[in-house]
């Protein structure tokens, strides 16, 4: 399918990310933090989805928006929020917060400046990625060159899953 | 008792533990408006998560002061208001009540009007029943029951309209015996209503004894020993479902039970299943008890010879019967006046009400739901 | 402009494959209306049915046979008062039925009527139907907590465990169908959900009945876990209504909560959908390999007329049952109405153009009514699954069962 | 058992029988023995009811009732007595856990204290409430206006 409107769902969809991502931080309610979240997650799924990326996109929305998200929203809804707000937010690194997201910014914005470095990376070819079976290509890629990393973090998440269950249980 | 502890239901809603995560501990306050509190019950319920740490019932919603009118009004006045404790069955209370005076007065109801007051007696513990088991499904979830029930249910109203002119609050019968004679055909539509209801006590049992999922919610659920239950008072039903072979019909025979023959259905575990399978047993026995009654009922009189005015000589009584819900006393105080000096009503489902706290203890809250629905608590009776 | 117009009718794509946003609008339209449509009437029929099981009659007032009854209620939710409580989180509050709704309707994109009705094709059809379907939770639980109550806190906190529970049974389940779906010669599958249906036709069997009973037991274990999934009974324990009162709606009144029962119907459809497309044979006809040949054909594509017939027939014998008397005469002149427009979609189906075009929607929908027929049969029958006994289910029962049959297909197809 | 019971208390027990009905009149201060033998030795195990009666004319003004039965003899007995105003009981929860409410109803209804209950508070009425409905002294239609006011905010419940 053609696309439409490329440019406007973009720049929507970004404006929507970083819109959740500063109310994530900034709002003192956490359920309220949480939903944001959930708006960040979806928007990035659409971005992914405008990358061609569809199978990755799906997955945004059913395993972090549909799954973490209502755990973390099940957690938050356990503690006292009165009382969350009240306590002391966790920034205490705010300068080595801002230095690092300055450098951070300082390297894009020369990158984007050098057009050297922007020919060389705009003037590759991109590759033609089909729409129609990217799910496959995926499967394919998962499956097969990377089968030993995709064993290799399979593993461990299960050391991380029975490590959650040592820790919740008092007394196995 | 050194566990005396274990039976008291007390909680301590005291300061809550003020950690930041581990603030799960839950104070919850079910009723006096809810949908299966069976009335105006509240229950203060202490959670951990879904789990039930401890209750305690907070009753009196519902309370008339029924023993202090009693007080002010003549022992024949009186007897209307009996039927508005346990309003699910009237005729049981009118029973027990009348027959406390008649033994107060030291007459006794001719047999013709023993005989109906077992027929009348045995359809409302029928009735009453129906009413349980169609609500406490509905409590468990399954909805279809309850209409069967309450259709069935409605057959035995319409005797009981038929009899005395009334549905619910009967007022059927009358001290010294009963006022009204039986209606032309009223045998007919006793044992009629005996073949029709027959088959349905089969259709219950078909919709929920081996239902799984029924199985499951009620199996173990509410467990509550033989010894737990005597020492808490609980009767009933709820106290032979936990293996004690006890009916006051039996023990204590009143009216004409003695000259029946019918069966005490007992269970062996305790649990909410057991109460119900003792309960389905209880119907057919009751339909037992009636098709004889019907059977053997003579011809007579059907009211003793009682002075117009009843003046009882002083004295005190207690007198007891078997209601559905399990003892139903009237402890009867006469100053010789034409007012009962005391009057007091030991209401089975008050005491059997005790006993919510040990059987849900450390269950879960779908269970206190189950229990208070396996109980067959009237709040009417329980407040008074 | 008239070509752009024109142009779809001729391919045999899904408008939103072919592109054209102009059909794929009017798509999105039919869809949203015809869902909104099965939920009123599916309202009708649970009521009436679930009625007829419990010796009852269920609406009878309004309309012949309660048949208005639907659109009553919907007036009455809809003049109510809206309560917020004062106490409640109102953004949240506000926000979460229309995610619930929204979720809802959101999966009806890729849920394939026929081989072109559908909104649009997506390669990752079934993910992207289970992904936003898990969003409707959310809502849930969204409502628990901004209703600043207890009822509704422990709701949400059942469902949202209950639903996370009860997706990973539900998502091996689809898996092991999708895997049948590479059982063809190139040992490509799909998660389109029309690619999956199409698997279905050219290996010539519904997958419920490959690899008897592997596929049977996959769509068993689908088939529990969507009625956990969607909140029903016997699996109603967020909204369980003896326990919680309402559960996570207790505070919800009027349009929201009408809101709420909306995307619980719609969800329910969906969600049937999906068992239908991926079990069933989506529109596939029955029997298509031992009834087939032309005269079958023809016989088969005249179902949904003699459907609609019978409905008049039992409509107009209706119309002769009713009392002859006075107060009955406008229900009567009613419900002759309603046999007359039954009659008439009956008789237009009998058009052949038309014939062709609704017969696929015709069997999709059919399938789909059985298993909301379902719905209406366990929420007659079973009383309710306590919360250990529900966990216990998914974990320890349907986890394990739909990962065997994965296996177990797998190694077959290999095989 | 009568006289088994009445050898060891002699004057102040009396056993009486009216109509067909054992009682037991004991004096207050052999309560706690008395329901403690009809319990362990008597086989009383069933309490079924606590309950009193106010005689506002006599000295001692409430009859304090516990009916027994016992499951082993099919047998009921009634132990009475009589204690004034102002006096207290021993609560028997711990022979009989049943009477937690029991007793609770009587002091809801009468203002008898029971020493020893683990929780003696009212049970019918709010806790607030004034007045003890159940003694011959509090009027038929009377109540607790000021409570009335205070928690329901109208003038009174008649």
């Amino acid at each position: 399918m053609a696309p439409v409107a490329t440019t406007f769902f973009f720049y929507f969809l970004s404006a929507l990310a970083l819109a959740g991502g500063v109310f994530v931080i900034t709002r003192r309610n956490p359920v309220h933090s949480a939903l944001a979240l959930i708006v960040t997650l979806l928007a990035l799924a659409g971005i992914y989805l405008m990358l061609y990326a569809p199978f990755v996109a799906g997955v945004q929305i059913i395993l972090y928006a549909g799954g973490i998200m209502v755990l973390f929203l099940f957690v938050i809804m356990l503690v006292d929020v009165g009382r969350a707000e009240k306590e002391r937010q966790f920034n205490r690194q705010w300068v080595v917060a801002i230095i690092s997201a300055t450098g951070l910014g300082v390297l894009f914005v020369k990158v984007f400046a050098n057009s050297k470095i922007m020919a060389q990376l705009m003037n590759k070819p991109l590759p033609t990625l089909a729409e129609s079976n990217n799910t496959q290509i995926v499967g394919q890629g998962l499956y097969g060159n990377y089968m030993l990393a995709f064993e290799v973090a399979s593993l461990l998440l299960l050391v991380a899953i029975i490590g959650a269950v040592v820790m919740a249980k008092k007394k196995i | 008792m050194s566990d005396a502890t274990k039976y008291i239901s007390h909680l301590e809603l005291g300061e809550r533990d003020e950690t930041f995560l581990d603030s799960n501990e839950l104070i919850i306050n079910m009723g006096p408006q809810h949908p299966a509190t069976h009335g105006v019950l509240r229950v203060i319920l202490k959670l951990d998560g879904e789990k039930v740490l401890g209750t305690e019932c907070v009753i009196g919603y519902l309370h008339r002061g029924v023993e202090k009118i009693a007080e002010n009004r003549t022992y024949a006045m009186f007897n209307p208001y009996v039927d508005r404790m346990d309003y699910v069955a009237a005729v049981s209370n009118g029973l027990g009540y009348c027959e406390a005076v008649e033994k107060l007065l030291n007459v006794e109801a001719p047999p013709r009007a023993k005989y109906i007051r077992v027929i009348l007696a045995e359809l409302n513990r029928i009735a009453s029943h129906q009413l349980w088991l169609g609500t406490h499904a509905l409590d468990i979830g399954a909805m279809t029951p309850l209409f069967y029930t309450f259709r069935d249910r409605e057959e035995i109203l319409k005797i009981f309209e038929k009899y005395c002119g009334a549905r619910l609050t009967t007022h059927a019968f009358r001290i010294g015996g009963c006022q009204y004679e039986t209606y032309e055909g009223f045998e007919r539509d006793v044992i009629k209503f005996v073949d029709f209801v027959t088959p349905k006590i089969d259709e219950y049992e078909e919709l929920l004894t081996t239902n799984r999922i029924w199985v499951e919610r009620t199996k173990d659920v509410g467990l509550i020993s033989g010894k737990d239950c005597i020492a808490l008072g609980v009767t009933g039903p709820v106290l032979r479902a936990s293996g004690v072979k006890w009916d006051i019909r039996k023990a204590q025979p009143y009216a004409v039970y003695s000259e029946m023959d019918f069966e005490i259905p007992v269970g062996q575990n305790g649990d909410t299943y057991d109460r119900y399978l003792v309960r389905m047993a209880e119907m057919r026995q009751s339909l037992r008890i009636i098709r004889q009654a019907v059977g053997k009922i003579p011809e007579g009189p059907i009211m003793a010879k009682v002075p117009k005015v009843l003046k009882p000589p002083v004295g005190e009584i207690y007198h007891s019967i078997e209601a559905p819900k399990g003892e139903l006393g009237y402890f009867i105080v006469s100053d010789g006046s034409t007012q009962p000096y005391r009057v007091r009503v030991r209401p089975p489902s008050f005491v059997n009400l005790q006993a919510l706290d040990l059987m849900v203890r450390g269950a879960l809250v779908a269970d206190v739901i189950a229990v208070i629905g396996t109980l067959d608590i009237v709040l009417g009776e329980v407040d008074r | 402009m008239l070509d752009y117009i024109t142009s779809y009718l001729h391919s045999d794509l899904t408008p939103g494959q072919a592109g054209n946003m102009l059909w794929a609008t009017v798509y999105i339209l039919i869809v949203f209306a015809g869902i909104s449509l099965a939920v009123v009437a599916m309202n009708w029929l649970e009521r009436k049915a679930l009625a007829h099981m419990q010796v009852r009659l269920g609406p009878m007032r309004v309309g012949p046979h309660g048949l208005l009854q639907p659109i009553a209620d919907a007036v009455k939710l809809l003049i109510k008062e809206d309560i917020i409580p004062s106490e409640a989180d109102k953004l949240v509050f506000w926000i979460a039925p229309l995610m619930v709704v929204t979720a809802a309707f959101t999966t009806y994109i890729v849920v394939p009527f026929g081989p072109t009705h559908a909104i649009t094709d997506m390669n990752i059809g079934i993910l992207f139907m289970l992904g936003v379907s898990s969003l409707g939770v959310l809502g849930i639980v969204m409502a628990g907590w901004a209703s600043n109550s207890h009822y509704p806190l422990i709701g949400g906190l059942r469902s949202s465990a209950q639903m996370v529970s009860y997706e990973v049974a539900m998502g091996l389940a689809v898996v092991s169908a999708v895997l049948m779906t590479s059982m063809n010669a190139t040992g490509i599958g799909t998660l389109s959900m029309i690619g999956i249906v199409n698997a279905q036709k050219d290996q010539g069997i519904w997958f419920a009945f490959k690899y008897f009973p592997l596929g049977f037991i996959a769509l068993a274990v689908f088939g529990v876990a969507m009625v956990a999934e969607t909140n029903r009974a016997p699996f109603d324990l967020p909204e369980a209504e003896s326990e919680l009162t309402a559960g996570f709606h207790t505070e919800y009144s009027g349009l929201r909560w009408s809101l709420f029962m909306l995307g619980e119907y719609a969800a329910m459809i969906a969600v049937s959908s999906v068992a239908v497309t991926l079990w069933l044979g989506g529109w596939l006809r029955p029997f298509p390999n031992w009834l087939s040949g032309q005269p079958w054909d023809l016989i088969f594509s005249l179902f949904p007329a003699a459907t609609f017939l019978v409905l008049a027939a039992i409509a107009a014998l209706g119309v002769l049952r009713m009392p002859k008397h006075a107060y009955f005469r406008v229900q009567t002149i009613g419900l002759a109405g309603f046999a007359g427009v039954l009659g008439l979609i009956g008789l237009v189906l009998l058009i052949p153009p038309v014939r062709d075009r609704v017969e696929d929607i015709y069997w999709f929908v059919i399938k789909v009514a059985a298993f909301m027929y379902l719905y209406i049969w366990y929420r007659a029958t079973f009383p309710r699954y306590r919360f250990d006994q529900l966990m216990k289910v998914g974990w320890k029962v349907l986890l394990p069962v739909a990962l065997g049959a994965l296996i177990a297909t797998a190694v077959v197809g290999v095989l | 058992m009568v006289a088994k019971l009445k050898g060891q208390y002699g004057s102040g027990l009396e056993a009486l029988s009216y109509l067909g009905q054992n009682y037991l009149v004991a004096d207050r201060s052999l309560i706690p023995e008395i329901l403690q033998i009809l319990r362990d030795e008597e086989q009383f195990d069933y309490c079924v009811d606590v309950t009193a009666v106010h005689y506002p004319e006599r000295p001692k003004q409430f009859e304090v009732f516990w009916i027994l039965y016992s499951f082993e003899r099919n047998e009921r007995i009634r132990v009475k007595t009589g204690i004034s105003d102002g006096e207290s009981l021993p609560s028997s929860v711990g022979l009989w856990p049943t009477a937690n409410w029991l007793e609770r109803e009587v002091f809801d209804m009468f203002g008898i204290k029971f020493d020893g209950h683990p929780d003696l508070k009212r049970i019918l009425l709010p806790d607030g409430w004034k007045g003890y409905p159940l003694r011959k002294d509090y009027g038929i239609i009377q109540q607790d206006n000021e409570w009335v006011q205070i928690n329901l905010g109208i003038e009174s419940g008649q």
